[in-house]
Order: structure tokens, then C-alpha cells, then sequence
């Protein structure tokens, strides 16, 4: 069992033009940053991206926007990024918006195994054109489909040799579903320690999820929404 | 004519002791300045956390802990951390007893269209549309006309649709009003306020009743 | 908020005949000793207990069976119970059979607020009858429908004040996702400590799924099956 | 004709390092034994562990730390605990690469009976009909006969069915078989036993190529 990769070019040599990916991630919390900039490396093109949100202009996915990497994005939450609205406005750029909890739960359906999944979230909406509706008990719902990804890339806290993973606080968000959703899963660890060092009652994901995981170096972690209060 | 703060206040009257709450962005975020002293609220951020505390102090900011606004904020004693899809989850299966929500347009019968504008850039819908399908106590938050003196409680929405029949009440610069099978039931007024006033700033069916009292702060 | 009761009797005390109760744990491995010991204390009747297993004689639900307080079980496996199957063969107690994976998944629906989930298990066998039968990429599907119970009794390594809940080893099992499910959850722990003492990035459970909880007393955590090698 | 512990030890034989596998009780339990030396396979259990370990020592037995088959066990560097709806997510998901079950019947297309007897207390599925209706690759250890000489390996099942075309290899106490297309595809025979004894004990469709090696060990 060989699961480690000495960094992110290692790891992401095989994606290929056009393929479906997953990127975890909360705005800029908890995001791949190294396999973020290995994809900018490689140049790969027409990429399917799944992830919340599309970074911004110089950050996260706005990096691979800057490089037109990107042929369609598929979010919640898009703002914060010129150079995305101009893509979109200007047709370089395909967009899918789906409620977040929809996305959170379709990505944890395929990690379950599970092919549709049934949720309120964009009844009566745009959201529900062409989707199929069921009532249980009196209330309707969409039924949506699992995600189909080839490759996932997550960002954890720790993760070991096995590829299990733990995440710290809010940076946790989409990266543990995503994990479980990728045909092939690449995380990104801040310390990559051995089997054996995580306590197994306190694992997120566990390795059975994971394919590949490599120790990610120089995170810079920017803050979107820098908000605090003056020390008395 | 209540300011924004004045309707975070009013809007944290309807708090009880013990509940977990999602506030939205903008005017919803206020609600928390305004929890009564000995309450226990436990405040859900969808992003993935259940007791959110107020921002850091300078210099402590965490860039791993955020909030829904992508803000940095802080834990407090009895705060968890977890997945997107479990945040979703516990809303989708009403254990949030209170959302507090922006609108841009709220029907009579509770439609709700907060997202998108049409020729505007559209930024996404976030976790609004989970929301307001699933919560089971929505209050909204808004003015209640635009600044041409359009009202925005309406007959039906004219902005595409966030979620149908899901508001419960809706606090205004003007009123707070529960929204019932005969539409908009006018039940406080606004400071300063009068009935007319609210009448004649309100499109959809509102119900006046025989007593109207001013708010109390 | 006061979640924190003084234990089983009075944290299960509104529990009427009738009611519809889940119970975690498998096997005998993490189950809420002190609230069945309680449900036998009650007296309560007419039960419908969903539990991955029904006990054994003279412990967990076989207790429950001896004092006749269940009419029906919904279990995956009721094997090593004698009473349990006199009188199932008397007609006394109705059982229902799901697959343990379906089981595990319609108590996840229900604390998701998903009102029916996909499942391959059970197509082509007795488990399918009467239900829908959907096909995805070419593959059978049964529908099946999210657990409604009105209690829930679960039992967890340590929770706190807020009801925050960490599980131990194996004795996780049912245990978090019938904590999701109950209408009302009541929580035994070993260890009940004040908000803020658990790590929140450990927590198994979410307070806001735990309306009760108590600290149970003299747990007897027997084993099943004690599977030894001898030391050198 | 193969005693039980050969036939798992010819199961292992199966295994490829980094496998996940889940291995059902009886015979398949047995196949843990028979790991090569230096390879690294994952054992599922699917209570709620990946990374099962051998028993305890005697005196360090753990009632939370149990298997499927409600066996003390231990944890190896590595484990990860989880719930039963994640465990079953990973084999509804494909995630497990290998599972070993017993079985009462197996039939030439695949389908498999091996949790009802008619007549007798039924006991329960357990996790059986979520791992057949799952698992990408299934092997099943299994006597090929009844002791009264009735085989198990058949045209259709006649107990209840568990899941239908799900298993993909038989190892039983004769010989080791593929199932495809054309049925039974007999690959080894078991030390001494001759291919017609193998005709003779197999109902189903039987597929002799013109090589039947005997097995080694």
C-alpha cells in the first residue's frame, strides 16, 4: 500500500484535459492551495470544477480562472471574482449554481453510495427545471443526483500514511464529503505523520476514502473577511 | 421608522432560552448583539458550527475558523465543528428552530426572492434556498419598500423565487407582520408609525386588526 | 437550555405505551443500559423498539422481552435469544427484518431530513416486497423510507451540558445516527462534562440532536463473544 | 477435498497489497490467517472499524471494541472508527475491495442464498444482503455438497435469496471456480479430486476448460 506522494505535481500528473473535479474548500477556508498551484503548473484545460465557492481574483480557483483552465464551475456561491464574471458575461465560462446544501449532500451521496437523494432546497425555483419532484408527507421535493468526479482534491489538518484525516474547525466544511466523493481522492495534509499517530476514534475520513495524500508546504491561509474586535 | 439595528432588536425579542438559530447575512447578523443577558442562543453557521462566538481579538484571528460570511469569528464553551453536509442536514430536518433571514421580496402567501436580480451578475444562491425550504420558523428581515416607495411585501414575488410559503414573519422599518393564510396580519407598528402608513406601503394582503400597539423597546 | 437530567427514570419518565423507540448499539457493544433498565422500571408497553439486534436473554432487550413491554422489533439480526424466540413463534412479538445497512441509513435519513434514501440491498429478495424499485446507470435500487421514532435512546463514551456527544471504539456503531433520528434523543453517558470541556472539532454528535441527557451509573458492558489469545 | 482452514488459505491467495476487506464469519474469518507476509490489507468490520486486529491478550479484552461476529478484537496502527451509515456507506460506494462470505447455495449466474433456512428461526440478514448487493468482487468459501452429497453449487438457488448475480468466485472444499457468463468456470481442483468428481458434485452449469490445474499451496 504506497499512498504517499512527495508533492502536489506528483500527485495530479494523471489529470487529464476535461476532467471533472472536486476542490474543498469554504471561500478560502480550508481550500487545496498546493494542488491548486501544481494544476497551474500543468496546464491542464477544460476542467469541471466542483467547489463551493471560485476563489478570488489572484487566489484559490480564481488562480485557474486566470489561466482559463476552467471550462465549467459548479457552486454556490460565486462572487468575489472580476475575472469570473467576465468569463461568464463573455461565454469563456459555463456556470452551474446549486443550492449548498444540495452540493454538500449530493457529494456525500456518492461517497455513500447512494445514486439521488432527496432535498426541499430549490422547490417552486430555477433550480428545480428539469428535476424530478416527489411528496412524502405532504411536502415536495427534488430528487438530485450523486456527483460523478474523477478526481477529488481536499485539504486537511493532519493526515497519516493510511490516508486517514482529521480537519480543524470550519476548514473541515466540504473537504471530509469531497474526500468521500472522488474517483480518485488527492489530499493535501498540513503534517503528514505515520499510521498509527491519529487516534482512530478521532479520524474524519478514513484512508479507505483516500488515494493519494502528500504534505503540503508554504499554506498561506488568506482570510476573506478579516473581522475583529479591539483589545480593552 | 425603525433602523436596522432597531429591527435586529425587535426580531431578538422572539428569541427563547435554548434555541439554535441561523442568522443570515446583513441585518440578521445584528439579532446576536441583542440576545437577552442569562439566554443560552447557540447561533448554527452553515458553513460548519454550531456556537458561533463573536469576532476574535485583534491578532487572534484563525484563518481555519470562519463563518457562513466567510468572517473570522471565535468558539465558545460547548461549540462543534462539522461537515457541510451534517450542517445541512440538521436544518433540512428542522432542528434549527429559527432562521433569520434578508429578503428582497416577500409575498402574502410567504414566497421569498432573496438571490438573484435578473441583468444583474448573478452570484449564487449560497445556502439561502436550503434554508428557506427546510427551516420551520423563517423571520425576514427588510425594508419595506424599495427607495422609490415600491413596496417589497407583495402580492406574489416579481424576483425570481427562493423558496415558496416559507416566511413566518417579517420585521420592516415599518412593522412586524405574521404571515397567515390571509396574508400579511399587521401586528406591531413601528415608533411613530401609523396604520395608514402601513397600509398604503403594502402591496400584498394585509390584515389590520382591531388593536395595533406601538413597538416597545 | 437545561438538557442535563438526574438519570434514566426521570429522563424517560414521559415515555408512553405505544411509542416508537430507537436503541442504539450492536450486539450488546454500546447500548443504553441505564434507559433500558429504566423502560423495564416503567413499565411502559406496546413497544416498537429499532434496534440492530434484540439483546440476549437476561440482558439489553432481552430484558424488555421477558417483562413483555415489546410488541415489535425491527432489527437486522435477533439471533442468541431464546425468550425472544418463543415468542416470536407464539405470535406474541411481530419482527420486522432490514438489512443492517439500511437500517444504519434510514436513521441517518431521518437526522438528515432526507424522507427516503437509495439502497441496492435487498433487491431481488423478500426485503423488496411492496417497495419501489428505482434503476441508475443500469443498476437496482430499493426506496426506502426515513425511520420515525418518537424517542431515541443512545449511549455515548462522554457528552456534556449542551449534549455534545463522543462515542468509544465500536460502541459507536447506531448509536450517533439514532441520536440524529429520535423526535426526542435521550443521551446516557459514562462521563457527563461541562460545556466546553470537549474538543469541537471531536465531537461525534452535535449537542443540537441531544435534548436530554444523564449520566448513567454502574455499566456492566457485558461481552458477547470473548475472543482471547493467551499471552506468551 | 479441502479442509476449511485451506480453503481460506487458498482465498488469501486472492488478496493484493493495499486491499480493503471485509470477511464474513466462519471460513472467511479464517482467511485473516493466511496474509502474506509483508502485505498490507485493511480488514473492514462493518460494525464500524477498518483495521481490525487479531484477539486480545487474554485479560485485555475491551467490551466497546468488538467486530461483526461480537468478538473482542484489537485495533492496529492505522484504525479508524466510524459509524454503521458510513461503514455501509463505503461498501454501498465500492470502497471495500474484496469480500469473503460463506454461503448456503450459490447458483451459476451468481445469485446467493445464506441468511434463511424455511422452517427454521430465522435469525437475520445482518450486513449480508448490503455487502452481495455492493461489493464489486465476491468470493464465497463454501462445502460444495449438503452431507447427504446434494450440491450447493446450482442452476437457481432454492433457499431464499440474499442478493442475485453478485458473486464473482467460488472457492469451495473441491475447487475453485469464476463465475461468468456460461456458469461455473472450473479453474482448479482441489488436491486429489478429479474433474469428473467435480461434474458429478456441481448442478449448475459447469464450464471445464481443457486445462483444470490442481491447486498449490
Amino acid at each position: 500500500m504506497q499512498k504517499v506522494y512527495a508533492n502536489a505535481d506528483e500527485a495530479i500528473a494523471d489529470i487529464r484535459d476535461g476532467a471533472t473535479l472536486m476542490l474543498g474548500g469554504f471561500g478560502l477556508c480550508g481550500i487545496p492551495e498546493n494542488g491548486i498551484a501544481a494544476l497551474v503548473r500543468s496546464g491542464v484545460k477544460n476542467l469541471t470544477c466542483i467547489s463551493n465557492n471560485a476563489g478570488v481574483d489572484d487566489f484559490g480557483i480564481g488562480l485557474m480562472l486566470q489561466t482559463k483552465q476552467v471550462k465549467k464551475m459548479i457552486s454556490s456561491y460565486v462572487g468575489e471574482n472580476a475575472e469570473f464574471e467576465r468569463q461568464l458575461l463573455s461565454g469563456e465560462l459555463e456556470v452551474e449554481l446549486i443550492p449548498q446544501g444540495t452540493l454538500a449532500t449530493r457529494c456525500m451521496a456518492a461517497g455513500y453510495g447512494m445514486p439521488a437523494v432527496f432535498t426541499p432546497a430549490g422547490v417552486g425555483t430555477e433550480v428545480a427545471e428539469g428535476k424530478e419532484i416527489r411528496t412524502f408527507n405532504g411536502k415536495d421535493y427534488l430528487m438530485e443526483m450523486a456527483f460523478d468526479a474523477d478526481f477529488a482534491l481536499v485539504k486537511a489538518w493532519k493526515g497519516d500514511t493510511h490516508g486517514n484525516l482529521v480537519f480543524k474547525a470550519t476548514a473541515r466544511n466540504f473537504n471530509p464529503l469531497m474526500a468521500m466523493a472522488g474517483k480518485v481522492t488527492i489530499a493535501e495534509v498540513e503534517e503528514l505523520v505515520p499510521a498509527g499517530s491519529l487516534d482512530p476514534d478521532q479520524i474524519h475520513t478514513p484512508g479507505i476514502y483516500v488515494h493519494r495524500i502528500f504534505e503540503g508546504t508554504n499554506y498561506e491561509k488568506r482570510i476573506e473577511q478579516r473581522t475583529v474586535k479591539p483589545r480593552n | 421608522m425603525l433602523t436596522k439595528e432597531q429591527i435586529a432588536q425587535r426580531i431578538a425579542k422572539e428569541l427563547k432560552d435554548g434555541m439554535y438559530v441561523n442568522l443570515g447575512i446583513g441585518i440578521p447578523t445584528l439579532v446576536a448583539n441583542y440576545i437577552p443577558e442569562g439566554m443560552t442562543i447557540t447561533l448554527q453557521s452553515e458553513n460548519g458550527l454550531l456556537g458561533m462566538g463573536p469576532f476574535p481579538f485583534e491578532g487572534d484571528e484563525d484563518p481555519d475558523l470562519i463563518n457562513a460570511g466567510k468572517q473570522t469569528i471565535t468558539t465558545i464553551p460547548g461549540s462543534v465543528f462539522f461537515d457541510s453536509a451534517m450542517s445541512f442536514g440538521m436544518i433540512r430536518a428542522g432542528k434549527v428552530d429559527l432562521t433569520v433571514l434578508g429578503a428582497m421580496e416577500v409575498a402574502d402567501n410567504g414566497d421569498i426572492a432573496n438571490w438573484k436580480i435578473p441583468g444583474k451578475m448573478v452570484k449564487g444562491m449560497g445556502g439561502a434556498m436550503d434554508l428557506v425550504a427546510s427551516a420551520k420558523n423563517i423571520i425576514v428581515a427588510m425594508q419595506h419598500t424599495s427607495r422609490d416607495g415600491t413596496s417589497k411585501l407583495l402580492k406574489a414575488c416579481t424576483l425570481p423565487i427562493t423558496g415558496l410559503q416559507c416566511v413566518t414573519k417579517v420585521v420592516s422599518n415599518l412593522g412586524v407582520f405574521d404571515i397567515q393564510a390571509e396574508g400579511f396580519v399587521l401586528r406591531e407598528r413601528a415608533p411613530g408609525i401609523s396604520v395608514n402608513e402601513i397600509v398604503a406601503a403594502t402591496d400584498g394582503r394585509l390584515v389590520v386588526p382591531n388593536e395595533v400597539p406601538e413597538m416597545q423597546f
